[in-house]
C-alpha cells in the first residue's frame, strides 16, 4: 500500500474549488509551506482551487504559506483562533475590506473539534467560550454545577500536514513542537497530504513511536530539506 | 468444488475474503471472523485493525514465541507486520468510529433485513458482554457479518426483525452465509449468490423474511478446505 | 519534582475504602499486576480498602490480579466492556449471586468516557449503543442524518497503571500492546500511580517518543522485572 | 525598597512570581505573564506548559541558536528541560481544560468583582484574535491575572461588571495589580496586599467596585528591578 506520491503538484492535484482545506502548523512551527506553495502555484496557473475555507490556528504570517494564500485571492473564509501575527497584513487588509469571511473559535476548542471529526463524535461539551460573545446561538447545559457550550465536529475535503519521518504507508513522527494540529488534522479530512523531510520504508519507524498511524494519511511526499516558515517571514521571503 | 450441503466455517471465511479489497484497513471480530485472515487472497495488501491499539498486525506467532503484551481483541498472541503502529485505546476506537476502516467482519446471532444486528447475547440471562462490537458496526464503510445460515437447532439466523438484543440498527451491509451471500439494501435481503445444490424456495424457506433477487444470482462456490 | 515511591505498599497505601479506581491494562496485557496485588495485601491485611468501584476493561481472569481482587471480595462494582475471560470465574460467581455490581459499556465508550474525563468534557455525542438496551435512558440526538447516544464522562479517585519506561517526573513509555487504557486512564484519575519497569532520569526519554506526561502522574513505583497477567494465568498461579 | 508610586510590570510579575509553587505546572500567557519565569524564586521546581503542545520548557534560547520548530505559544524560541515532553494540540487543551494545571495567569482588559474577565477584544473593530484564553480560564486550579490598576488614561480595570467582551465568566480567582493583591471571593474584591504609599481610600477611589478587607492587609513590596 505505497501511499507516496512523485511530486507536490501530483499531491495537491485534486483539490477542488470550494474545497475545505485543514493546514496543520501553529504559527511557523509544523507548516507544510511547500505544499502550501505548490497549491499557490497551481492556482496562480489555472485558476484552481479557489474559494476555499482554511483550518489553521492563525492566518497567516508575512508574504509565505497561508499569507500568500490570501493574498493571492484563493481563501474565501478562515476558520480559526489568532489571526494576528507580527506581519499578519494578507488577512488583516482582506477582512477589514469585507473580502475574507472569519470563523474564530478558542484554540482549544479548535482542537478538540477536528479531533472529534477524526473519532467520530459529532458534539461534545466544553467549559471555553460559556458567557462569551463566541457562544452565542450555541446549546448550552450544566453538568456537576459547572456551565459548558456544546460545539459541533469540524471536518475538511483535505488536510495538508507536515510529518518529519514518514514511511511509504503513511506512519508518520514530527519535529518537535512542529506536532501541534498535524496528528488532529490527518484525522479529520477525507484526504489527508502529508509532506514529510524524510521518508523511510515500513519498520523503520518504531511502532511505540509512531505519531500518525499511516490508516489517517492518504498521500505522502517527500521534501527532504523543507523550508522553516518563521525564517522565510524573518527574511521577508515572499511568494 | 464438490457438492456439498452448506458451507463450513472455513469456507464461509474463504468467501469473505475474497471481497477484502487491496489496500484496504479491515478489522476481523473476534473468533470466527478472525479466520478470515487466513484466506486473504495472495498480492492483495491488506492492514489490519485491532480494538487494542494494533494496526498492521500479521500471523500468529509459532507456539513458544508468544509476547503475551502483544495480543490482539481475542486476547489471542500476535506478530506485526512492517509499517504496524501502536496507539491507546481512545486513539483506536477514533478509528473505528471515525470511518477509517474500509470493513468491519463480524459474527451474529441474527440479522435482520433492516441490517439490524444481535450479536452481543441471546437473552437477559448470565454475564452479559459486549466488547468493541456496539463501536464496530458504525464507522467502518463497510459492516458485513459471516454466519451460518441456521442455528444448530434449525432456526433461521436471518430474520425479519431480531428478537434477541440488537448490537447495532440498520448497520450490516452484506452476510455471508452457509448457504449463500445476501446484500442487505433498503431495508431488503437480496440474494447475490447461493449453493447451486440449494433451490430459491429451499434457501427462502431457511430464512425468515423474504428474499429479493435483483440481477444475476451466481453459485456460491468456495474450495475444499480443512 | 521527583514522583517515585520507595515501594508499592507505600504507592497504595491512601486508596480509601468506597474508591473509585481505574486499572490499566487490556486482558493480561499492560495489566500493573503488582500494584493490584500490593492493594490485595493491604486490604487482606487491614480490611481496606473495600467497597471498591474497579473501571478495567475486563473483570479479571484465573486466580490473580482483578479476579483475585473480586475473590478477595474488595470489589462491590465493575464498570468494564467484557467481563468474560478463559477463566473469569471470580467474577461470574459473584454477578451470579448478586453479590457485585456491572455497568456493561461498549469498549469503544468506555475509553472515549475516560479520555473525556481527562480533557474536562463532560458529555459527547457517539453513534455506539444506538437503539440497543445499552442506551436505554440515555439521551439521543440526530447529527447530519444519523443518531448518537449522548455519553457522560468516567473519572476515578485513582488509577493504577504499567509503564515501560518512566522517568522520575512522570513521563512514561508503554510495551507494545500493553499501552491500550493505560494512558487514558493516567488523565482521568485524581491520582495516578504508575508501576514501570525501568525507572530512568528526566531526560532520558526523548521529548518526541513520551506517550504520558508527567503531568498526569502523580506516583511513579519502579518494578523491575514485572509479572505477566497472561503468564501467570496460564502457570495457574493464584494470588 | 524605596518608595514608589506604582509598581512596574517587571515588580508585578516579581510578586505573582513569589507565589507559584514548589511542584507546581503552570501555564504563563503571551506577553506580560510570560515575564513572570523570569522571577522564579530559587529553589521551587515549576513545569511549565505552553499551548502549542509542550510541557517543560526552559529559558530563552540565546540569539542565533533559535529552532523555529520549538516555540511556544507566543510564537517565541523556547528551549528544554530535562524530563519535556511534546504532545499535538488535543492532548495540550485536555491538560488545560481537565484540571491538570495548578495556575495559569493571564494579562487583563478588565477583571469584575464577580472574576469574570475580559482580555481578547476591546470592543467590535478590528481583527478579533482569541487564542487559548477562553480555554486557559477554564479548568486551571487557579487562575490569576496580572495587571496595571489602571489603564493609561486612568480608567479602572477592576470593576464591578466588565464592559468589555468576556473571555471567561467568574473565573479570576486572584489579581496582582501595580498597586495592590486582590483576591476575588464571593463575586466581592478582598484587598489582601497594598502598596505603603496609597491608601485605601485611594486605591479604592481607582477601583471600580467596592474593596472588602478579611484580615490583615500586608504592604505590597517588590525589589527595584530594571
Amino acid at each position: 500500500m505505497d501511499k507516496t506520491l512523485p511530486s507536490l503538484e501530483n499531491a495537491i492535484a485534486d483539490i477542488e474549488d470550494g474545497a475545505t482545506v485543514m493546514i496543520g502548523g501553529f504559527g511557523g512551527s509544523g507548516a507544510p509551506v511547500e505544499l502550501i506553495h505548490a497549491l499557490i502555484d497551481r492556482f496562480r496557473a489555472t485558476g484552481s482551487p479557489a474559494r476555499l475555507t482554511v483550518i489553521n490556528n492563525n492566518a497567516g504570517n508575512g508574504g509565505i504559506g497561508i499569507a500568500a494564500m490570501i493574498k493571492a485571492g484563493m481563501v474565501a473564509k478562515m476558520i480559526c483562533s489568532f489571526p494576528r501575527s507580527s506581519n499578519a497584513e494578507a488577512f488583516n487588509e482582506k477582512y477589514l475590506a469585507g473580502e475574507i469571511d472569519l470563523e474564530l473559535v478558542p484554540q482549544g476548542t479548535l482542537a478538540e473539534r477536528i479531533r472529534a471529526a477524526g473519532a467520530g463524535i459529532p458534539a461534545f461539551f466544553t467549559p471555553s467560550s460559556y458567557g462569551t460573545d463566541l457562544a452565542i446561538g450555541k446549546p448550552t447545559e450544566e453538568f456537576d454545577g459547572k456551565m459548558y457550550v456544546r460545539e459541533l465536529w469540524l471536518k475538511a475535503d483535505v488536510a495538508l500536514i507536515k510529518g518529519e519521518t514518514g514511511d511509504t504507508v503513511g506512519n508518520l513522527t514530527y519535529r518537535l513542537a512542529g506536532r501541534n494540529f498535524n496528528p488532529l488534522m490527518a484525522m479529520a479530512a477525507n484526504r489527508t497530504i502529508a509532506q514529510v523531510s524524510r521518508l523511510v520504508s515500513p519498520g523503520d519507524i518504531h511502532p511505540e513511536q509512531v505519531i500518525t498511524p499511516g490508516i489517517f494519511v492518504d498521500a505522502v511526499v517527500e521534501v527532504p530539506t523543507p523550508q522553516q516558515e518563521e525564517v522565510l517571514v524573518r527574511a521577508g521571503v515572499v511568494h | 468444488m464438490t457438492s456439498i450441503q452448506k458451507l463450513s466455517n472455513a469456507q464461509i471465511a474463504w468467501r469473505a475474503a475474497q471481497d477484502i479489497e487491496d489496500g484496504s484497513y479491515v478489522n476481523l471480530g473476534i473468533g470466527f471472523p478472525e479466520m478470515i485472515a487466513k484466506f486473504q487472497p495472495e498480492g492483495r495488501d491488506v492492514t489490519y485493525h485491532t480494538e487494542n491499539g494494533v494496526l498492521g498486525f500479521g500471523k500468529a506467532p509459532e507456539p513458544g514465541e508468544e509476547d503475551w503484551d502483544l495480543i490482539n481483541a481475542g486476547k489471542k498472541a500476535i506478530t506485526l507486520d512492517p509499517g504496524a503502529s501502536f496507539f491507546h485505546h481512545a486513539d483506536s476506537f477514533a478509528m473505528v468510529r471515525g470511518g477509517h476502516l474500509d470493513l468491519a467482519v463480524l459474527g451474529a446471532y441474527q440479522v435482520a433485513q433492516n441490517g439490524d444486528l444481535a450479536n452481543w447475547r441471546v437473552g437477559s440471562k448470565g454475564v452479559p458482554a459486549v466488547g468493541g462490537a456496539m463501536d464496530l458496526v458504525h464507522g467502518a464503510k463497510r459492516v458485513a457479518v459471516v454466519t451460518d445460515h441456521v442455528t444448530k437447532d434449525g432456526k433461521p439466523k436471518l430474520v425479519s426483525a431480531c428478537t434477541f438484543p440488537l448490537t447495532g440498527v440498520a448497520c450490516v451491509s452484506r452476510v455471508y452465509t452457509s448457504l449463500a451471500v445476501i446484500d442487505i439494501v433498503d431495508a431488503r435481503f437480496v440474494l447475490r449468490e447461493k449453493l447451486a445444490s440449494i433451490s430459491f424456495d429451499e434457501l427462502e424457506a431457511l430464512t425468515d423474511a423474504p428474499l429479493f433477487v435483483d440481477g444475476d444470482v451466481a453459485d456460491l462456490c468456495a474450495p475444499e478446505l480443512e
